[in-house]
């Protein structure tokens, strides 16, 4: 009990410091200055309408290419970490007649509902990420419906790496183009889509990006639920 | 006085960082972890946030000085990703973990090592 | 003291007794749940903080594909905590 | 040539990283000579950049999308980010050399995404301008290095890489928890203009964000309270990864520290933050050294050696006079060269003989007399004897610590060097005069490697001073915080 009485007043002392602190950042007050500028030019510096979408892909576009890294790494790690000679899937137990026919009549909704997200992002909340993960629930829904159900590995390892390569290649050719890493070229060089601020063509590489994070994201996150489910068995 | 929305982020911080400090089980350090992650979400997503504003989406009616920070909201999202990232890698330690060791409180494990 | 902000507080109250809880089952499956429900009662709050794409992502991300890896995670190992010793933590030893 | 293309160093590894798993078909000896040439090709932009820097005397600095700093992201590769990434690369192909032979454990082709993934954090972590995009490059070192940590897959491995992702996590909530306190305060994420802007910060938030940020590092920087995991870490990863680990991993996370520190120079609360850093920087290096004289097996011994080292760097970070910078930028290059040759060469051992135990080592002067000739090189330097590079970073050190009034501090590093010379000279007296054996051939690339860094320990022994007025330039990099705002060409938003 000693441990955790000292361990409670330990907190609490982190606690009230992290309040004082906080105490000089009162909620709820206008402090922005670089965020400002966003709001104030995203329309007509990368015509996007969603200023957080244009701020994830465009201004802030390396974050976002980090991000992604980070994803694939833990696509990575997982499967190095849990690779044996020999893995299968062991669940005994097929899903119920509901769950069966549910899923056969959704996945696909649920696929496409993901892609409608991801493609849509500079207009609407939501993006890659979340697109994404709506596809891997997709299939994780599949890996719970059906006991032999696997996703296609070799297609899926080879999109990821490719649709990674993808993004840089889009970095680069920026560079190419405009003489800056990530430089959008397809709205500040082609002025695509500048009439059509706020509908689906328009926003630059945004949705070209956002599509390649979806792809990404949900391939790397299904990798990673089928890695987490599959046992190793012995020859 | 401090904001609502402060004190539930510094709560599940603490929270969260009491589970890592005190508990035995892997598992339930990894799921203080995720707790404190969503915690300090919460706190960033709470710093940029600006009373009466609406949602940084400037469609229709919406005007540059009617909407709330976008940065925070950006990094939230990077922010999430990483935080998922890192507990997938953890749980597929802990896997290893438990196939080596048969066991996930630490202890143990300190003893089985010797 | 209005409506909205009434409702704001009843939802970080709930966050924090679900946190609470997650922390204090020894049962792993029902922990896990309540870290799902921590998450999404974040996302409404970020919903509430004019924050929607944080919002849809911590709901898809934060809570359904995390907690679904950490049940795989218990699948393949233990659902119970063991007990407890009194002893320092661990990682302050070398 | 446009200095834009360094990001190239960005982009090269990455994009080789994401085209692994499509040649992955050709078979593991085609992905390990694939990582030489990769590496290889980063060693190449890194030297040009550094030619560029080092020659117009400029920092170059990439701007991400066209946008301007504090808009966008900009990558600031002044004296030191060019002298480091240079450093970073380097390593990486002398490792990925060494992988060839002693990395046998499935699946390679991830293990050569991790390792390409280890580098790219490590170089955008040291080249990187703006506060947040330094935890995105932290986070992607950090996770590669978790997964890197328990790639043997046995037991001790998983071990120290629950206990490094537990305590990173912890690590990087804070420094998160940082972020938001400054960015709340000032509005802006880019550090010229966070350097710019300091002055005028709450005495508070100023105090709590840094500290908060100073904590988060420490874990990846391995000072004291929050260093647990580094043994063993450095002990169960494979022998290459120990290797980087030690030569760039912790070096990017002291970097990002000083860097963070120095900018918030005209914070009111600055000087209580750096007490804080002094202590646990001295703690470092006596908790370390007095762990190493206990170990059985060499390579956790070399381990706590090089925390103990990081210790020093962080004191000397911690002083906030430039002459402790410069010594730290110093030793930091020497301690990379040192670090690179032992666990190359303890890894070598451990390879060809099966295991790193201090028995494996006796007799070693008859058996691989080559190998225990590059560690018997590489232990004196690091002991700190004359004429071997060490000796002039840790002298300059020393110096620096009594200019600044700390004679307490210096007291605790020449006791913490004493034990050192104990516990190295009983290595080297193991190899040399304990034990016979048969002589073994020792490979010729792993031979070759010894041999330049050894060369390179030596050269910059009998002749510091170029050596030292490249250390000069980068440490006034970081400690010269005006010309850092200077040279970031903010476009004024709101400032």
């Amino acid at each position: 009990m000693l441990k955790r009485a000292l361990a409670i007043i330990t907190l609490l002392i982190i606690g009230y410091w992290l309040a004082q602190g906080l105490a000089g950042v009162p909620f709820g007050e206008d402090r922005m200055l670089v965020a400002q500028y966003y709001l104030d030019h995203v329309k007509e510096q990368t015509g996007a309408v969603n200023t957080v979408t244009a701020v994830v892909v465009n201004y802030r576009g390396f974050d976002t290419l980090g991000e992604v890294t980070v994803l694939f790494i833990a696509s990575t790690g997982v499967g190095a970490l849990l690779w044996r000679k020999k893995r299968e899937r062991t669940a005994k137990t097929e899903g119920s007649i509901v769950l069966t026919t549910g899923t056969r009549l959704l996945a696909p909704f649920i696929m496409l509902f993901g892609a409608y997200i991801f493609i849509h992002g500079h207009l609407t909340p939501g993006g890659g990420f979340p697109g994404g993960a709506t596809i891997a629930t997709a299939f994780l829904l599949l890996y719970m419906a059906f006991t032999v159900y696997e996703i296609p590995h070799k297609t899926f390892e080879k999109v990821e790496g490719a649709v990674g390569m993808a993004y840089v290649l889009v970095g680069l050719i920026g560079l190419a183009i405009g003489g800056y890493f990530l430089y959008d070229w397809i709205w500040q060089d082609w002025g695509f889509g500048v009439d059509n601020v706020g509908r689906l063509l328009s926003g630059g590489f945004i949705p070209v990006i956002y599509t390649i994070i979806g792809l990404k994201v949900g391939t790397e996150l299904s990798g990673i639920i089928d890695n987490m489910l599959k046992e190793e068995v012995s020859e | 006085m401090i904001s609502a929305y402060y004190f539930g982020a510094i709560s599940l911080i603490l929270i969260g960082l009491y589970a890592i400090l005190v508990k035995k089980n892997v598992l339930k350090m990894l799921i203080g972890l995720s707790i404190m992650e969503t915690g300090v979400n919460l706190l960033l997503v709470s710093v940029g946030y600006i009373s009466g504003r609406s949602a940084p989406i400037l469609s229709e009616g919406i005007g540059p000085n009617q909407a709330v920070d976008p940065i925070p909201q950006a990094l939230v999202l990077t922010a999430i990703v990483i935080g998922v990232a890192t507990t997938a890698m953890a749980l597929s330690v802990a896997m290893i973990i438990y196939e080596k060791y048969g066991t996930l409180n630490v202890e143990e494990i300190r003893r089985l090592r010797g | 003291m209005n409506c909205m902000a009434c409702i704001e507080y009843i939802i970080i109250g709930t966050m924090i007794i679900s946190a609470i809880l997650a922390v204090e089952w020894r049962d792993l499956l029902a922990a896990t749940v309540g870290m799902a429900a921590v998450s999404l009662f974040a996302s409404l709050l970020f919903f509430m903080l004019q924050a929607p794409d944080v919002a849809m992502t911590e709901a898809a991300i934060g809570a359904a594909l995390s907690g679904a890896i950490f049940i795989f995670a218990i699948k393949r190992t233990q659902r119970f905590e063991t007990e407890e010793e009194e002893k320092p933590g661990w990682w302050v030893r070398w | 040539m446009n200095g834009q293309y360094a990001s190239l160093l960005i982009a090269l590894p990455l994009i080789s990283a994401f085209f692994v798993p499509l040649i992955k078909g050709l078979g593991k000896k085609a992905v390990k000579y694939y990582l030489v040439l990769i590496t290889a090709l980063q060693t190449g932009i890194a030297a040009w950049v550094f030619q560029e820097v080092y020659t117009t005397g400029k920092p170059i600095i990439v701007m991400a999308g066209a946008w301007r700093p504090p808009v966008g992201i900009n990558l600031y590769i002044g004296h030191f980010a060019a002298l480091f990434v240079l450093i970073v690369a380097v390593v990486s192909f002398l490792m990925a050399v060494f992988s060839i032979r002693a990395i046998s454990v499935d699946p390679i082709d991830k293990y050569a995404m991790l390792f390409l993934l280890v580098m790219l954090g490590a170089t955008g972590m040291i080249a990187t301008g703006d506060i947040f995009n330094l935890f995105v490059f932290m986070e992607i070192t950090a996770i590669s290095a978790y997964a890197l940590t328990a790639y043997n897959k046995t037991g001790e491995a998983a071990e120290a890489s629950i206990k490094y992702i537990i305590l990173g996590g912890i690590g990087s909530s804070f420094f998160l928890i940082g972020i938001a306190l400054i960015y709340g305060s000032l509005g802006t994420l880019n550090m010229a203009q966070i350097a710019q802007l300091a002055g005028g910060m709450d005495a508070t938030v100023a105090q709590v964000g840094l500290a908060l940020i100073v904590f988060g590092l420490a874990v990846e920087a391995e000072l004291f309270p929050l260093n647990a995991w580094a043994p063993d870490a450095y002990q169960a990863a494979p022998h290459p990864i120990t290797a980087m680990f030690s030569a760039f991993v912790v070096k990017a996370g002291l970097y990002a520290l000083a860097r963070i520190l120095y900018l918030m120079q005209a914070v009111s609360s600055w000087h209580s933050v750096l007490k804080l850093l002094i202590i646990m920087a001295t703690l470092t290096v006596f908790v370390a050294e007095f762990a190493a004289l206990r170990q059985k097996n060499v390579k956790r011994m070399i381990a706590y050696s090089s925390i103990a080292q990081i210790g020093l760097i962080g004191l000397a970070f911690a002083l906030g006079t430039q002459s402790g910078v410069d010594a730290g930028v110093f030793h930091m290059v020497n301690h990379a060269i040192v670090k690179a040759l032992l666990f190359l060469a303890v890894g070598h051992v451990a390879v060809s003989l099966g295991g790193a135990e201090m028995e494996k080592f006796e007799g070693l002067g008859k058996r691989m007399p080559l190998t225990a000739f590059a560690i018997t090189v590489g232990a004196i330097a690091a002991v700190g004897i004359p004429l071997f590079n060490v000796f002039w970073s840790k002298l300059r050190i020393l110096l620096a610590t009594l200019g600044a009034g700390y004679s307490w501090a210096a007291a605790v590093v020449l006791i913490a060097s004493v034990v050192e010379a104990v516990y190295y000279f009983r290595l080297i007296h193991t190899m040399w005069f304990a034990g016979e054996g048969e002589r073994i051939s020792e490979g010729l690339a792993v031979s070759l490697m010894l041999l330049f860094l050894a060369a390179l320990v030596i050269v910059i022994g009998v002749y510091p001073d170029y050596a030292w007025s490249i250390a000069q330039k980068a440490g006034n990099d970081i400690f010269n915080v005006a010309d850092y705002i200077k040279n970031v060409p903010l476009m004024g938003v709101g400032a």
